[in-house]
């Protein structure tokens, strides 16, 4: 129940904010409503940890990568919606919006969320891609927020490479089905079913059906070479639309992969899915590694950096083991930090009115606070230590490199590169001389709040997983590490 | 080389003075302040393999700190005269200083010119002079000789201290 | 007593009390005097508890072991194991970090209203503290973390001055070197793991036997590049001229004094601890890059005009001496020698603590001087030794210290460092000989590089008569910052004197880590504190030295002052110089003093020498109306390895990222669809 | 009796010394058919200028005023390590490293003093100076090295005692030591063909020029130490490398006959020196590197066939 609560709620949130002429009315409805969602998620993870699945009904299906993801999820939806009330309010004071776009966010976003969710705990795996391709018409008009021909063009960009890629991810779906029906599988089709008629699926059909689920969802997850749409629609949209496709979408599609995989991996063995998985990683580690270096937009750089954690995550998952257990937190890992990176990042545009690298320094004097964020999210999201990203990499690259030393090294040497092309960038923001015309926008501290907590929580991740978490992961890691 | 008597016997009267008064050591910063050379040809022949004055404890030096006397030669023209008295405080006590050559003395032939100063004394306290257009190394010898039995010790707390 | 003062709550209080510092100074942010008072004296407190802590570690012979395995993460485990080892780099830093402190109230003074002293209280314990953790962490995992605090605590203080774009610059190459260097630590660390099955050093080590050579042997170079990169072994130093320089120097001191060492630490725990028994060419190929290191550190520190880069400079030089000790130890263990190798690693030892203590003491006073001149750039000093005695002085016993020379304690680790190489002469085979020969002949050419190097850095900068305005106007440092160095110099001498002792107690120290026994004892300390090495074939005397070279010279005053011609009168005058107006511009420069050895390398360091003239008029080219001759000399390391690379890279970002990032939505598509049919089409192949 | 020796021992460098430079001088000026002032000129040099005032610069510090103490009792250390005519009186001080680094703490002062007064001269004096002792440094430590190998200590005191002399393994290692070793001696104590000691030219000098601002006491023991230093050269490259009549024992002969024959075979240096000096000319600067690489490739190859 407690997902069609926390859905219903979204979606309510989303009507009043289309509804209502006041403005406060429906940030403080979706404010309201992702945080019943954290409360219903936390709620839901601890079911999950301590009962196993969780299934309220026949379309509905909670296992414990359902209940992390649902966990990551929330949390981010929570801070983006807490950071986007003042973040577009301030832009509509500046003009760069109108009040009504503000309505107009909420609503989109709260669909967006409600969708996310349901595809996540969709027992069904065509129901995991309708909700996911609701999704992508729903974020579409997010990305093409600001109503300008380039925000238009990233959003035009968005709809039709996503579409092509679930449309081949639909196709995969299908690919399963046929297989299985073949086996005796009829009716209503459940991961669950799936699974257990796994083993005597075709396998020829069952690798065809995998690639073109792993291409068709990869798109949407952002692995190399799929990831075009990324950097475009990262830049273009506001701060936390960006948090939200980064630290949300992507989790859901990879989830969705690795649901497909674990079937697969049941019918043919690790081996297969593994391989290709990590071409992919090793694809988007060193495009992201090489693009990050000469970027010149701050925020297309939170596009790449996606790219290279969603390659890494796909490492992890395809060296298995103790990979496995450190993607999973890697994902946890990533989304808090990325939405605290996006937050950041938009409160430096809000001081510097700019995206561009070129056009925004000395940082560290205009938004001390702001600026030291941004350097502490950014060390976070480049592995250094304290931070938790340092451990996972460290586990994936452990698990990794018996086997597949050579891939290993390249993703070690990317992940290095990664950091040298970040920092060049971060460096150029935060030091020198601020250009004239930046101003401090730190007077609302409800845009530091979001970033703090989510760094916090990273940190506290970091040295301590409370044990119902831990227990989530390893079950996790069991089920879908064979 | 036949050497005239006489160097030898000014020679070891030379050596006995300085053995006296500089306790076997005279060391001699020559300075040159805009002479036209010919007393410098003198000097040198000093030191040359005939009258070797070495011999006689008598040796040239390179720094007015290291010297016990200034053979000044020259007119003094006006640049010259900062660095020559430089180079007389820079030399320490006990110190002689003589003016050599006529040129040294009063200005010689070039006495009244508006480039110089008209001699040594005019600058810094002259204890002797060896006259003499250019004094030929046996008269400077000779001359030395004359100084040195003049001083009947070692000349101290001369000038200014 | 001793077991209260050697007990793991003395090093918990100590982290405590710079926990308290640093968190103390953050909350006191709001008064720059306070929050740098309060830092800087729980910096204090801390560095003299962990100081207690670690002398009586050292003194009991204890060893410490305690782990914490995390719940959450298998593998981490805050595990820390003290050996003597460990004891005595908890020694060297805490011994740097007081006085450094100490230093630092008066240091931080001029940063007040300029910039946030909270975050620099913070910052400089958090900066300790990872020290202390690193040289006594046992846990591959936890080791990284707190290594990668250490470097991003003295990043952060590197960058600190950020006003000036220098040194943001050269804090992000900074940041980048370390940054690749735990890449390749990683590397390393995994690779054991992945054949031993743990992070933690006392079970790789006791795995050693099954793990296959070529993985030790890929070990030993990861694990030579990545702590290369932060002892700042050449070529991987290029950050270090850079980064040291642009810290706030008491935090330089302590960068170069001990944090650079923390990359010796581990080099010693693992070449000669942990990955125990090495093949041969370990040794060597440690003891060419220590040549190398060495010979060039010292030849770069006599081009440069920058006072810090200078001393940053010997820093490398000083870690190619330690690394010949190493080498040589590694080369001993793997023929066999334990005694030798317990004499060479002695003598890296040793001269880590010396090198600690006598750079630190030079970069602090290098510090008092620019803060009383304003700049770095020694061609603007001058006289300074008038205007500032103290620090003069100090400079002068550190320079002293720096050059080997008799009788303060730099001498006597090279001394020690050279018995070594002399004892590889002696006693190994044919081509392992002709090895120790070129060393040896290395290591006399850097002393005596060294000591020119010196004179040039203190006669340029202290004698003579000011050459700018700024140093003219010079001021001596305050008292405390005078304290701290004080008692740095007070170290350089009392180390020398007691070298005899020291040695004795680091060959312990070397003895259990080469778990070498008491038979191997090449070192004696004989009656009258005279060190003896194999048996008599070098001898010396310490106490015997330091007497004589004091006395001596005493006895030559009295004797001259009172016993001969005592009515002398000493007066002053100007400097003669031929008659001339001499000033301060005539005086030899730092460039000027290096030429002819400049010249004399040119083969390695490829000055560039330009000429430029002006002329009054441009029909006659006659008369010049002004002459510049500029000598420099460029890292050629820099020209010809590390910029060609990083332009590859970016020529290569440019072409990956515009290439596939066009702009072109069909090409997008098109990717999607290669990526199917080429996936397609393997499902086929497997 | 040991302490008439140690007496000796002490006293020797300090007070010959004089008399090689003198010794020098007069030879040189033979050979240039002058007679030259006597032998015992230096002394009479010295004793003036102890009697004479003293100007210093006031642009000078207190390393000024030090620097000539250090120097001279740098040199009467070392001097009293050396094996001046016996092998038997040896202290942890003759180290073979304690020597050369204690001569180097001598040569680093009296650099800083020369660029202390600020003069140009003093200046690229100490520059020139400290080029050439870097370089140098090396090949004078491996040279004594391969004595130190042959006799198995680096106590330079003793090490004569070790070698026995006219063994045929031993002579290529020594002559080859001892060739480099004389290009080290050249380069050390500032002779033909690195510097000109006569010299009165400021731009030519490498040790004078560190000289020309001292005066009185202070450059009496300047110079004093450099005629140490001569002789503490000399009598290392006699009696480390051919110790043929040092006493190995206390006895008076036998003492008497280690003075007489180092005085003989230290004069015999003084000698080569002297037509040395005469003969050919100063090199310019920048070969000397090149002679100073013929020494360390001499001492390379002498260590290597050692053992």
């Amino acid at each position: 129940m407690i997902i069609y609560i926390v859905v219903g709620g979204l979606l309510t949130a989303s009507l009043l904010s289309l509804l209502f002429k006041n403005r406060v009315v429906g940030a403080a409805a979706s404010i309201i409503a992702h945080g019943l969602g954290l409360i219903g998620a936390v709620a839901l993870c601890l079911r999950v940890a301590s009962d196993g699945d969780y299934i309220p009904s026949l379309f509905t299906l909670v296992d414990p990568l359902s209940a992390l993801t649902v966990l990551i999820i929330s949390i981010v939806g929570l801070a983006a919606s807490v950071y986007a009330a003042p973040y577009l309010d301030r832009e509509v004071s500046k003009g760069i919006i109108g009040p009504k776009r503000f309505r107009q966010y909420f609503g989109l976003v709260n669909l967006f969320m409600a969708c996310m969710l349901l595809s996540v705990t969709a027992a069904h795996p065509i129901a995991a891609w309708i909700f996911l391709e609701a999704t992508t018409l729903s974020t579409a008009f997010l990305i093409s927020f600001y109503d300008r021909p380039s925000t238009i063009e990233a959003a035009w960009k968005y709809l039709i490479i996503n579409s092509t890629g679930l449309l081949l991810g639909f196709f995969g779906a299908l690919l399963f089905f046929s297989a299985t029906s073949r086996s005796g599988l009829d009716g209503f089709v459940t991961w669950q079913s799936l699974l257990q008629q796994a083993q005597s699926i075709d396998p020829g059909v069952v690798k065809v059906a995998f690639v073109f689920v792993l291409v068709g969802f990869g798109t949407k997850v952002g692995l190399a070479p799929m990831h075009a749409w990324k950097p475009d629609a990262y830049s273009k949209s506001p701060a936390p639309v960006g948090a939200l496709l980064s630290g949300a979408l992507l989790p859901v599609a990879l989830v969705t992969i690795l649901k497909f995989k674990v079937i697969t991996d049941t019918a043919v063995g690790g081996a297969f899915s593994s391989h290709l998985l990590m071409v992919l990683g090793v694809l988007s580690l060193l495009i992201a590694a090489f693009s990050i270096l000469t970027i010149r937009n701050y925020k297309r750089m939170m596009g790449y950096s996606s790219i290279e954690h969603a390659g890494l995550m796909a490492l992890g998952f395809a060296f298995g083991g103790l990979g496995a257990f450190a993607a999973i937190l890697h994902l946890i890992y990533h989304s808090l930090i990325k939405a605290g990176l996006f937050f950041t990042a938009g409160n430096l545009r809000l001081s510097f009115h700019s995206a561009k690298i070129k056009n925004v320094s000395g940082a560290l004097k205009v938004v001390p606070v702001t600026a030291g964020l941004f350097m502490l999210l950014f060390l976070a999201a480049t592995g250094l230590p304290p931070f938790g990203i340092f451990m996972s990499e460290l586990y994936i690259f452990g698990a990794g490199l018996k086997q597949y030393p050579i891939v290993t090294i390249v993703a070690l040497l990317a992940v290095a590169l990664v950091f040298v092309g970040f920092f060049r960038q971060v460096s150029a923001v935060l030091f020198g001389d601020p250009p004239e015309g930046a101003q401090d926008a730190k007077s609302n501290k409800w845009l530091l709040i979001p970033p703090i907590v989510l760094l916090s929580l990273v940190l506290v991740f970091s040295f301590y997983l409370p044990p119902p978490l831990l227990d989530l992961i390893n079950e996790a890691v069991r089920r879908y590490d064979l | 080389m036949q050497q005239l008597p006489e160097l030898e016997v000014i020679g070891s009267a030379l050596q006995d003075n300085v053995r006296r008064l500089f306790k076997g050591s005279l060391a001699i910063r020559q300075i040159d302040t805009g002479s036209d050379n010919a007393t410098e040809q003198e000097l040198a022949a000093l030191t040359n393999a005939y009258y070797d004055i070495e011999r006689f404890g008598i040796h040239f030096v390179p720094s007015p700190r290291h010297a016990d006397m200034l053979l000044v030669t020259g007119p003094v023209t006006r640049n010259m005269a900062e660095a020559l008295k430089r180079a007389y405080d820079a030399t320490p006590h006990p110190k002689l200083v003589v003016a050599v050559g006529d040129d040294a003395i009063d200005g010689g032939i070039y006495k009244g010119s508006y480039a110089v100063l008209d001699g040594v004394s005019q600058v810094i306290p002259v204890d002797y002079q060896i006259a003499g257009d250019p004094p030929s190394p046996l008269v400077i010898m000779q001359s030395l000789l004359a100084i040195l039995d003049g001083a009947k010790k070692a000349p101290k707390q001369k000038g200014q201290s | 007593m001793m077991s209260a003062l050697a007990s793991p709550t003395m090093l918990i209080a100590a982290m405590a009390l710079f926990g308290i510092g640093g968190v103390g100074a953050v909350l006191l942010r709001k008064s720059d005097r306070l929050a740098n008072y309060w830092s800087s004296a729980f910096a204090l407190f801390g560095s003299v508890t962990a100081l207690v802590f670690a002398v009586s570690m050292l003194a009991s012979g204890q060893t410490f072991v305690a782990q914490t395995t995390s719940d959450s993460f298998p593998l981490l485990s805050f595990a820390l194991n003290i050996d003597r080892l460990a004891a005595f780099f908890l020694v060297t830093i805490s011994i740097v970090t007081f006085f450094c402190s100490l230093y630092g109230i008066g240091y931080i003074k001029q940063y007040y209203g300029r910039y946030n002293i909270g975050y620099l209280g913070f910052l400089y314990n958090l900066f300790i503290v990872a020290m202390l953790l690193v040289v006594t962490s046992s846990n591959g995992i936890f080791f990284l973390i707190v290594w990668e605090i250490m470097s991003l605590a003295s990043y952060f203080l590197v960058a600190y001055d950020r006003h000036d774009p220098e040194n943001v610059k050269a804090g992000f190459l900074y940041l980048v070197m370390t940054h690749i260097g735990t890449a390749f630590i990683l590397l390393a660390f995994i690779l054991l793991y992945v054949h031993t099955g743990s992070f933690d050093f006392t079970v790789i080590q006791a795995a050693m036997p099954t793990v296959p050579a070529h993985i030790k042997d890929s070990v030993f170079l990861l694990a030579l590049i990545g702590f290369g990169v932060k002892a700042g072994i050449i070529p991987l130093h290029i950050w270090l001229p850079a980064a040291h320089p642009a810290a706030p120097s008491h935090v330089s001191a302590i960068m170069s004094g001990v944090m650079i060492k923390t990359g010796i630490y581990m080099m010693i725990r693992l070449f000669l601890d942990v990955l125990q028994p090495a093949p041969l060419w370990w040794g060597i190929v440690v003891l060419v890059i220590a040549v190398a290191s060495c010979v060039l550190g010292v030849l770069y520190a006599l081009t440069e005009h920058d006072i810090k880069r200078l001393l940053a400079y010997h820093s490398i030089e000083n870690i190619g001496i330690i690394l010949l000790g190493v080498g040589s130890a590694l080369v001993f263990s793997a023929l066999g020698m334990s005694g030798l190798a317990v004499l060479a690693l002695t003598a890296a030892l040793f001269h880590t603590l010396n090198h600690a203590i006598f750079k630190s003491l030079l970069f602090l006073s290098a510090g008092s001087v620019i803060h009383a001149t304003g700049t770095r750039n020694m061609e603007k000093y001058g006289g300074l030794i008038k205007l500032m005695p103290a620090t003069g002085l100090f400079f002068l016993v550190g320079s002293i210290a720096i050059s080997a020379l008799p009788p303060l304690n730099g001498f006597f680790s090279e001394w020690l460092t050279f018995q070594a190489l002399f004892q590889g002469i002696a006693q190994t085979d044919f081509y392992i000989k002709w090895l120790f020969i070129g060393v040896t002949a290395a290591l006399a050419l850097t002393s005596g590089l060294a000591v020119a190097c010196f004179v040039k850095a203190f006669g340029v900068t202290f004698l003579a008569r000011p050459r700018s305005q700024r140093a003219e106007k010079a001021h001596e440092a305050s008292a405390v910052m005078i304290a701290g160095m004080a008692g740095l110099a007070v170290l350089c001498v009392a180390v020398g004197v007691g070298s005899s002792w020291i040695i004795a107690q680091l060959q312990t120290i070397a003895q259990g880590v080469l778990s070498a026994g008491d038979h191997a004892t090449l070192v004696t300390v004989t009656s009258g504190h005279i060190l003896s090495i194999a048996e008599g074939f070098a001898t010396v005397s310490a106490p015997l030295l330091s007497l004589l070279l004091i006395a001596v010279p005493l006895v030559v005053w009295t004797i001259t002052r009172f016993g001969i011609n005592r009515s002398q009168r000493v007066t002053t005058g100007r400097t003669w110089d031929g008659g001339t107006d001499l000033t301060s511009r005539m005086e030899i420069t730092s460039t000027g003093f290096a030429r002819s050895i400049i010249l004399i390398f040119r083969g390695l360091l490829k000055p560039s020498l330009q000429h430029s003239v002006e002329y009054e008029d441009a029909a006659s080219r006659l008369i010049p109306r002004s002459r510049s001759v500029t000598l420099s000399v460029q890292d050629v390391y820099r020209r010809y390895l590390y910029r060609p690379v990083f332009i590859g890279f970016i020529h290569l970002s440019h072409w990956i990222k515009n290439g596939i990032q066009n702009g072109n939505i069909n090409a997008y598509i098109l990717y999607i669809l290669v990526v199917l049919l080429v996936m397609l089409g393997l499902v086929g192949v497997w | 009796m040991s302490y008439l020796l140690w007496i000796i021992q002490i006293m020797f460098v300090p007070l010959v010394a004089p008399l090689g430079v003198g010794l020098i001088n007069s030879l040189k000026a033979r050979i240039q058919k002058r007679r030259g002032a006597s032998l015992l000129q230096p002394y009479r040099n010295l004793w003036k200028l102890f009697y004479k005032d003293e100007v210093i610069s006031r642009d000078a510090s207190f390393i000024f005023r030090f620097a000539p103490f250090i120097a001279m009792g740098v040199t009467i250390i070392v001097g009293a390590c050396l094996p001046i005519f016996t092998s038997t009186l040896s202290t942890p001080m003759s180290d073979l490293l304690a020597v050369v680094y204690t001569l180097a703490l001598g040569t680093f002062f009296m650099a800083l003093a020369g660029m202390d007064s600020g003069s140009a001269f003093g200046g690229s004096g100490s520059s020139r100076e400290m080029t050439i002792s870097a370089i140098v440094e090396a090949s004078f430590i491996s040279s004594i090295l391969t004595v130190a190998f042959l006799s198995g200590t680096t106590n330079i005191a003793v090490m004569s005692a070790g070698l026995s002399p006219g063994s045929g393994n031993f002579l290529i290692p020594i002559v080859l030591a001892f060739a480099a070793f004389c290009i080290v001696l050249l380069a050390e104590t500032s002779r033909y063909p690195f510097d000109n000691p006569d010299t009165h030219l400021e731009l030519t000098m490498i040790h004078e020029s560190m000289l020309l601002e001292f005066s009185g006491k202070r450059l009496a023991l300047m110079e004093w130490a450099a005629a140490n230093r001569l002789l503490i050269f000399s009598i290392l490259a006699v009696n480390l490398f051919f110790p043929i009549g040092i006493a190995h024992d206390q006895a008076v002969l036998s003492v008497l006959l280690g003075i007489s024959s180092t005085l003989l075979k230290v004069a015999i240096v003084y000698i080569v020196l002297a037509v040395l000096e005469s003969t050919i000319a100063k090199y310019r600067f920048f070969r000397l590197p090149d002679l100073l690489l013929v020494a360390f490739v001499l001492n390379v190859v002498a260590i290597g066939l050692v053992l």
